[in-house]
């Protein structure tokens, strides 16, 4: 598969936006999806449905064999150790809010610290707060240096004897900063604290392997992966997968029903109660294989090509304030125009068929810091080739002429 | 669509140039609003006398161009007004922006009506019209006194 | 849409299993799908794909008012007062774990019953259970009579001074008991109790007007209901969703995020963290499209009349033992054959294109007290027609033979 | 697929009249199995001689025709054997289920090997593989002294 038309198996990029070519830069949002993953579903839904795992019959036994085939190829494309430390979630965020939930359940009490970034996403928030509310843990924040970074240094200073958890991005995806996770993970390690990494940005634009990161908990959104809403991953060792207690409770996931109680199943259907995505799942099978077949080195080389490109032209620009500059940056430009408000930026983009994204991207703490109440946002997939660039640059110089800027 | 009729020569020097940009010391009556999805944030202050007229409005927050100048239009455009006409002016320009493309009302006269009447270009763009509401939406719960601050994701447009 | 001939709205059925045509009757653990419904998430992802509510761009808009439009078409189908009382979840298994987790949190404590009945699925007793651990609630168990019926009076007999909120099936997926919701509803608020119905039955296959039955929440699963997979419902009285506390967290879900504090967003993004299964919600309201061309009247009088054919063959054969014997019996017939085991029974049955399930269909609670490890059943949907039950039955015949049954 | 391989004259004998379906008063070795998906359970029950020899087995459980004939026939072809032949011969059977055709050991005679070839049919049918390996894994994790409980959905088939 040649990378350079890739764009081609995408359908979407054959419709027009207000009688433009969809430019399409925003997929640190949500990526579009190959004709392969779609069709898959489609073929699916009309030739193999079935529920999962739960009838002897045909159809429920091709599907119980295409949804576990979904889990190994995660597993391959992960370099995760065994099958079983691949759970399936409704999104990244059901996978962050799991861990917490059952990790705080189980280890943590009044006065612990759960270690997170000024990076992280709400989805990498929240659900510690709610452990805050209902437990009395600290929640301390790592801070980024100029560059919008985070260094393993700013992450060593805000452990401490009590810190019992380390929660991080992998990439802002706000900045594009790309955390020294490895790094990170072994000073954490030296000193027991389990790390999760919030791969949501990391996992489709980086070469992943989970025994190489050596991370406890990485949490996947694949619908930013060119897969399937309504799906994620969360990988955990398995050492944790059987250690912590259950999540939501269930179909599926139980072993034995007495009035007095239950005893639940083994790995990897503990933490899957329900039935599942099953479509899902199955075709995202589809969106490995289409990230195989081009080969994470080539997606890694052209994204760091374009986004070379994109820095240049922007950086050209003398309106354009450019957000961060960290030294190892993945797929994602934030910027400002000074005078025009990005929710302006965002409309006027619109209308020659440029998707970007204004906002707080999610992250009002970043923002905060940043003393900025929004940012406009490129980001970047793997489609993308640099003429979008030139087209995102001509209509922020149109967005100028409007608002009369030189 | 038309990006010329959105960003109208006045909405952008309102936007620029917000009048009214300000707090007012001795306010009787004030609220706040915000649009989560933007980030878009507005303080009205209302100063009511005893005649029931608006004596002062002013606000302070920070946004895009179309919440700015439709911060900056309405204050210059309610200073002076009665406060029992205030319900059908808001309603008057709600309408304007959701539905129909004129102004009804007879409160108005005829230049502040085109002054508003600059605002309807909002109308193609369904993600902007909370952009343009906003402060009007604030205006009223300033008035009514609601404790809750106003959500653009909570009211009706 | 004529009923009659509605098998041809479902691809699946152009399909041969074993040579043989599908007859499915395996509907209550996961319905087929309509193309339309097929037809939608393809050109959604094709042709108009992106997240929902957090860009401006034109395919932004799109999606997310896409995405709204179901809301409302559900809430009208479910005849509910307010479209912010529909929340959507991964599945019915998720909303009973959102109640159960968020009102026992608020309002449980040690010595508090939780009521449900015998019939439960493990999906409405596991999320009650995870509350005996970790607050010390007890769990009350409705009985049911010797037709397989859970009757007002079994349910006003386990009501005490303690309990607390009342969970239970609309339709049992074993016996297909009819609960009488509405009659147990007000008895329950009579004594100020609210009430969550498992609809996961009862949705694909009743007249569901939320305002008439009254109950507090309606949990619901979509891929049961000619929908997608990885998509469930919660109905919840306005009341409730204002005053519970979130589940998940997350981007979506909140106003406003600093370091020492978050607030919530309002309804119904409170309970929508992080990205939600957009293809599939916008996709679920042609599902209700679907359903609506039909007419719940003519569903309802067609599965009766269905019913009460299958019944008739079924009980002719001198070997089959129809498993509950409700007055008010809806969609399922589960049976056993004397001398063959149900999972014998489903092999040889699949081998002539006839999908039933056998195990204990998540009711391990129900098995135990009718002293039976499995069973088979056989469910209906709109698409089964009454030769289907001919080659049900003859199928069982052929079980028989093998087995040198007379 | 061919039912009539998988429902053999033998199978269906072994499944309605189990031989050893029992338990053991002095068993020194035992182990529990179970199959959540369908329910089955098997309770396998050893007693070893002081030679390392299986003086009896035995099981208690109910299942499916398949899982009940397993039990039997493996019951049946145990009794006597050595107990470092277990392993072996167990092996060799799960192969012969997964993969090969055929039987391999040369620690059963042709008679024993004919009998567990009966169980051959079930290679057609992945749902129900694992019902007739639960006893034989039950009966390794006997052998082991495991303390966890057999459960289909864990093993490797
Ligand atoms: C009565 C009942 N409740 C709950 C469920 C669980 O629904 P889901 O697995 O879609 O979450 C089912 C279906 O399996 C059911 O039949
Ligand atoms: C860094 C990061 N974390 C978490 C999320 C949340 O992912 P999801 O909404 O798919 O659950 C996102 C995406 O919005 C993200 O960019």
């Amino acid at each position: 598969m040649n990378i350079d038309n890739i764009k081609k198996e995408f359908p979407i990029f054959n419709n027009k936006v207000h009688n433009n070519d969809l430019v399409y830069l925003d997929s640190a949002n949500s990526s579009q999806k190959p004709k392969t993953v779609v069709d898959r579903i489609y073929d699916f839904y009309t030739k193999e449905f079935s529920n999962v795992g739960r009838s002897v019959h045909y159809l429920a036994v091709a599907a119980t064999n295409l949804y576990e085939n979904t889990r190994v190829s995660v597993q391959k494309y992960l370099n995760a150790k065994d099958k079983d430390e691949i759970v399936f979630t409704k999104g990244a965020t059901e996978a962050i809010n799991l861990v917490a939930n059952t990790f705080g359940q189980k280890y943590l009490k009044e006065g612990d610290e759960v270690l997170i970034t000024e990076l992280e996403h709400h989805s990498n928030y929240v659900p510690w707060h709610y452990l805050r509310n209902s437990k009395g843990i600290k929640i301390e924040f790592a801070e980024i240096n100029n560059d919008g970074e985070i260094t393993l240094e700013s992450i060593e200073k805000k452990i401490t004897s009590k810190t019992k958890i380390i929660a991080i991005t992998h990439i802002s995806n706000v900045t594009g900063a790309i955390l020294p996770i490895k790094e990170i993970t072994k000073l954490a390690h030296s000193k027991n604290i389990p790390i999760l990494v919030d791969g949501c940005q990391g996992a489709p634009h980086l070469k992943l392997d989970m025994q190489d990161l050596d991370c406890d908990f990485y949490a996947i959104s694949c619908h930013k992966m060119y897969g399937p809403t309504g799906l994620g991953i969360l990988y955990a060792k398995k050492k944790w997968l059987e250690d912590l207690p259950p999540y939501q409770g269930g179909g599926g996931m139980i072993k034995e029903v007495k009035k007095e109680g239950i005893s639940y199943g083994d790995l990897p259907n503990k933490y899957e109660a329900g039935t599942m995505a099953t479509a899902q799942v199955i075709a995202f099978n589809e969106s490995i294989k289409f990230l195989e077949k081009i080969g994470i080195k080539n997606i890694v080389s052209h994204e760091k090509e374009l986004m070379e490109y994109g820095l240049e032209i922007l950086k050209k620009n003398n309106s354009v304030k450019i957000i961060g500059n960290p030294k190892n940056k993945g797929s994602v430009i934030s910027f400002t125009i000074e005078g025009v408000h990005p929710h302006d930026i965002a409309t006027i983009l619109d209308e020659d068929g440029v998707a970007i994204r204004a906002g707080h991207h999610c992250c009002q703490i970043l923002h905060e810091k940043l003393g900025l109440a929004a940012t406009a946002r490129a980001s970047l997939g793997v489609y993308n080739v640099k003429s979008d660039f030139d087209q995102l640059n001509d209509s922020i110089n149109k967005c100028k002429k409007i608002f009369d800027l030189k | 669509m038309n990006l010329k009729e959105l960003y109208q020569e006045i909405i952008l020097d309102h936007g620029k140039n917000p009048r009214n940009l300000k707090s007012i010391n001795d306010y009787n009556k004030d609220a706040k609003g915000h649009n989560p999805l933007c980030g878009d944030k507005v303080h009205i202050y209302l100063k009511l006398n005893n005649n029931m007229k608006i004596e002062d409005i002013s606000f302070e927050g920070s946004g895009c161009a179309i919440s700015m100048a439709s911060a900056s239009i309405m204050t210059e455009l309610f200073k002076g007004k009665e406060k029992k006409d205030v319900k059908e002016i808001v309603n008057d320009f709600l309408n304007m922006i959701k539905e129909k493309s004129e102004l009804s009302t007879n409160i108005l006269n005829d230049d502040e009506k085109t002054k508003l009447m600059c605002l309807s270009g909002v109308k193609q763009y369904p993600m902007r019209v909370k952009c343009a509401t906003l402060s009007w939406h604030t205006l009223t719960s300033a008035m009514n006194n609601d404790k809750e601050d106003v959500n653009t994701e909570n009211v009706k447009i």
